[in-house]
């Protein structure tokens, strides 16, 4: 065990924590769906924690990001608690939105979370945009904008980058690259190089295996240091893979892709059981140990998981509350009353 | 002969049968081909008509529709798919500065003959950004026809229509009714636009009701006859064109409407039919119009909260009735 | 004390004050540093405050309108230009799926204090891609308030109001209008957002116009007027919020209405006009509401077609004649 | 003066007269403008001739080209005519588009000419369009799309190249690289490489000088034989330069350029004045020829300005056509007359 391993133990465990914490929400939701218990569908994030974890990890609470539909694992790694996202995937009023966003639109502004989001690449101006901001108010914050490989066929990409470079605005382009878009391998809808493609706008670019929690959190910390002395912006390409479908409801995959490589990923690359393995290995943790984490934040979860469940949907009268700022309700104000009450 | 099949099987039908007939019409979008989209509506297209034809894009919707509309001016019919509604925002421009000004501004050189498929409808738990129902924004744009099946029969008969005009076509689908059965004939039919259908016959209040809220109104007229009201029940089928003289009719001979669209409320679909009605039989009306969209909120997620955004059967009912009975009394 | 200043001044005036006031106040489009914009209505303002916070962008609306939405969640209040409001069918996804719903997705936890400057108007031969009207497809949408300005000082109070707001606001300004000249004070002031403005009172109709149709309807009262009629003009000034109840109030008292916009008249503005009026002020109309919108076709570039296409104060004043002299009978 | 120069006599000729054709249509619309007989503003060509000229003459009256707001020299190079140009500027019945159109949307189908666009960007779409029609038709046609290079900030080019390198589609992205999008100097808003933007999505790319028109014609000659073989899609940018204003109305210019900077281009690299010297210096035609072609050009052009002036505008009725192909008056069609009659 060299000296920085043991001066790092914490950050390490934390890492090993985060990505469990994201895992285990994740085993939670999708049962929440296996039992009818959630409205709707969502994407499941597992098989890619080392990306969200490596990288928030690297960032204050006072950095932004901004997420995708595929947002648990961002949200959690930024910092969020169990309670409030179960409450907010169940539409319960004390969720992170009060059950306006649900799953596709978590945010949590407090720890810089500035949202999933539903439309693929929809976000990639509103983390230039937070990237802006920073550079504007002189606040020494970063933007990390995390979008997946489809998502990089979204014009909105090259236009934001083209600025980002222009401006030399503190915000990173991290592309998950798990290899799909939905029911298709990105590779039959995506010409060239992801790379090349920010490289062209004079972005510095960086690819890295997206299992590798160490590695990940490696390149990103120092490009955030970099970001904080004024460089910047620049692109990383993580590649990753999602172990579930698409979303909840994609169990028959075989018709885009092969059991073979779904077994492969999950028992060669897992990022937690490969991590877990290292944290052994560096005699950082013991597997008691490791497996006490592990059942900690099982118990943490089930017992939000039933909070939220018994939590109290929204008052009828929120349905127009929140549609704009400093209005209280939406439907007078609209026509003329003024103050929307 | 008549059968019962899924609106989506309709949908898939209509396609085939006009792949079929005319070797330019292909189907562009994400997921189209081996996926046959989300919602499985295009299952088995690929198979028949292979990927040169049933075409898998990248996640790039201004871009295949731009594309589109190009494929349109020199020789094709493309059929585009827009997965959700709440994605025409992202191809307005190709959409209403290209696709629907061509014919015009070539002064009638460049034909634009193209169909974009998607969808509308709230209550599927999808929030904000998946459950809009933005008719209203295209019908608007000089160009464009916009076409809203409320059944299967309709969803074969007017994406059959739309993809045989030359001109650029909206077609939006309910997305929660893809699974919904109907009579649909075995023999090729098509549904001329701007032919509405009268679904019930009545003499107190004419319903007139767009894509899912035609069975809302259905619904409604029953809870009225159970109060001893007969409502007329009228689905316009296109709203561009739109059959203002069946509109008219009925409500000339019933006095009052109301008009329900599950689109937003403000500045909608209900105003516009409200606002002809309203001029053009204005003397033989006696009570306002009353006039049904979703809510103007943006669609919750929560299911406790989505579910109010939505006009329901008993909603209509009770406008209805008010109405009819006089009570409905803005400015006495 | 009031002084005469053209539209064009009062726009930059307004956003000099704002940016002078609150240094989170940005502008952001093309060509809107050295250049000014084409239209010459910001030039000034980039060296009063520098390149840091009048930001030339690239011929790149999607992208630099969503980084005005993330600028806006984190601390800055964006004007973003639209240099044209044909434009805003690029910037539709940004707009309305991400600015307009972000308030109420995130349960009110993030703000989107922006401002999108914008225009409309035809007849000055810029064709069917520069010429549009577009606030009703902005107005449709639950999360964004739209703001009409007429005159320069409603120019100068609204832009002022919507810098203010901690909400997404447009601005369509008249394009042909920023060289007219109005009463502008010198010291500052407000106009507060669903406020209508009265501008001609009159017992026999009342005139409803907004934008660049104020002063057609203005100049269509004086029409009536030699021909004996009495005509209220009012203005709405913001379609989002609307101000009902002067509009309510006015018709209530003349009886009559004809409503007047710039935008397409099919699923426009005027639709949700009349038909609010025509539902709430039911049993005080002695005849229909007329409603004069764009003609619904692209904007033709040709002058001997274009100026067919915007309602005259000519059309204005015979339409509402004739309902005054009860001649516009549809449904006799 | 070698064989094969003089094999390619008449063509050569030909490339100067339409370069000629281009620079006094310009002048005479601009003095249509300084007059104030069109109506509203338009974009000059001048400067940019060998571009238009040298990509078109590579094509065939079958191949489809998109143009752009600054779009006379596109429709002339593609084989337009004087007399329904200057009606369609005038906003007259005979016009390509029987007026409907105006100087931003000249369009003329029979030969290949989509349109013009005033959306900058806007018809990236419709030419990679184009091309996947003559790809599925197997019609061997190709495509071209002129952009300038304010145009590479809009996303849909990079959409739309990323279908085009997918799919191999016949087509040619010509960004007329003339320094300046409007008002401001490109380089100040464009970040990087725009050839390595193209390249990024795999597609091969050419850099050319736009004032020379046999090299833009020989480039283009031989990427379109290419395309009709199957290969493609290709990038070109071409250096060029527009003498006048962003559009007849921008006088005052120095804000942004320098009279310096423009005398320069005018003097050293002008594309007629240039290819005309080397006519003369390879034989091909003595001064006097290219006079005697210069002011056949001329006559020609002001009697099809005479001609558009005193043609008539389109009758009222004409307001409502056209807005629907296949029905008459698009105004009782929309609410509900089914003939529109
Ligand atoms: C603009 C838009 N188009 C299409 C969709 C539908 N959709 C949702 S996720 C997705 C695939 C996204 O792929 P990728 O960016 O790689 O993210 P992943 O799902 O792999 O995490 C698609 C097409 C959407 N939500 N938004
Ligand atoms: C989408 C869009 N944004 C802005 C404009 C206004 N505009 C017209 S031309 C132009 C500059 C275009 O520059 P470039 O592409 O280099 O072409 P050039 O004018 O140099 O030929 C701009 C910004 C427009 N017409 N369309
Ligand atoms: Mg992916
Ligand atoms: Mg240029």
């Amino acid at each position: 065990m060299t000296k920085s391993v043991r001066k790092n133990t914490e950050q390490y465990l934390h890492l090993y924590k985060q990505m469990v914490r994201i895992r285990t929400f994740e085993e939670n939701a999708n049962q929440l769906y296996l039992n009818a218990k959630m409205p709707g569908l969502t994407h499941m994030y597992i098989g890619q924690e080392a990306v969200a974890v490596g990288i928030c990890e690297a960032l204050d609470s006072t950095d932004r990001i901004t997420s995708t539909h595929r947002g648990h694992g961002h949200c959690l790694a930024k910092g969020a608690e169990f309670k409030q996202m179960f409450c907010e995937l169940l539409g319960k009023a004390e969720g992170y939105c009060r059950g306006k966003g649900g799953s596709m639109h978590i945010a949590d502004q407090d720890n810089g979370n500035l949202g999933a989001n539903a439309i693929v690449g929809g976000s990639m101006g509103i983390a230039t945009g937070a990237a802006l901001s920073a550079k504007l108010l002189g606040t020494k914050t970063v933007a990390v904008c995390f979008f997946g490989d489809g998502a990089t066929a979204q014009g909105l990409w090259y236009e934001v980058m083209n600025m980002a470079a222009l401006w030399q605005l503190p915000v990173i382009y991290a592309c998950e690259n798990n290899g799909y878009s939905e029911y298709t391998p990105t590779s039959e809808i995506a010409a060239g190089s992801l790379k090349a493609r920010a490289e062209a706008f004079g972005i510095e670019s960086h690819k890295v295996d997206g299992q590798d929690v160490l590695a990940v959190h490696a390149l990103t910390q120092g490009l955030v240091n970099r970001l904080r002395n004024g460089e910047g912006p620049f692109f990383i390409e993580l590649e990753t893979y999602r172990y579930h479908g698409h979303h909840v409801g994609d169990i028959n995959r075989s018709y885009y892709r092969t059991k073979d490589e779904e077994t492969a990923w999950q028992k060669d690359r897992d990022p937690i059981t490969n991590f877990g393995r290292w944290l052994e290995e560096q005699d950082i943790a013991s597997s008691e140990e490791l497996s006490e984490i592990i059942s900690g934040i099982h118990a943490e979860a089930e017992e939000a998981v039933q909070y939220a469940i018994d939590a109290p949907y929204p008052n009828h009268d929120e349905v127009d509350t929140h549609v704009f700022a400093g209005v209280k309700h939406a439907l007078p104000y609209i026509s003329g009353d003024s103050n929307g009450s | 002969m008549d059968r019962e099949i899924t609106h989506s099987q309709a949908v898939n039908e209509a396609i085939a049968e006009e792949m079929r007939r005319d070797s330019t019409v292909i189907l562009l979008g994400e997921d189209v081909a081996e996926a046959g989209t989300p919602f499985k509506v295009l299952s088995g297209l690929v198979e028949e008509f292979g990927t040169e034809r049933v075409i898998d894009t990248p996640i790039a919707e201004p871009g295949f529709m731009g594309i589109a509309v190009g494929a349109a001016m020199t020789g094709m019919r493309p059929i585009v798919d827009i997965m959700f509604g709440d994605f025409l925002f992202l191809i307005m421009d190709q959409l209403c500065n290209q696709a629907a000004k061509t014919h015009y501004m070539s002064g009638g050189k460049l034909n634009v003959p193209l169909v974009v498929r998607t969808n509308l409808g709230a209550t599927r738990r999808s929030a904000a950004q998946h459950s809009q129902s933005l008719h209203a924004l295209v019908a608007h744009i000089p160009g464009l026809k916009v076409a809203l099946p409320a059944t299967p029969y309709e969803a074969k008969g007017l994406l059959k229509t739309a993809i045989r005009d030359d001109n650029p076509v909206v077609i939006f689908e309910d997305k929660l009714s893809y699974q919904m059965k109907g009579n649909v004939p075995e023999e090729e039919y098509l549904i001329e636009f701007g032919q509405a259908n009268l679904l019930r016959e009545g003499n107190d209040v004419t319903l007139i009701g767009t894509s899912s809220m035609v069975q809302t109104c259905v619904a409604a007229s029953d809870l009225l006859a159970e109060e001893g009201m007969s409502a007329e029940v009228m689905d316009p089928r296109t709203i561009v064109p739109l059959d203002e003289r069946a509109i008219l009719e009925s409500v000339r001979k019933t006095s009052r409407a109301v008009v329900v669209d599950e689109g937003h409320q403000n500045y909608g679909i209900t105003a516009e039919i409200a606002a002809r009605i309203s001029e053009k039989a204005f003397y033989h009306l006696d009570a306002p119009i009353i006039r049904l969209g979703a809510m103007d909120v943006p669609v919750p997620f929560s299911p406790a909260l989505e579910d109010l955004t939505v006009p329901t059967p008993e909603l209509v009912a009770e406008k209805a009735l008010s109405i009819c009975r006089g009570e409905l009394v803005h400015d006495a």
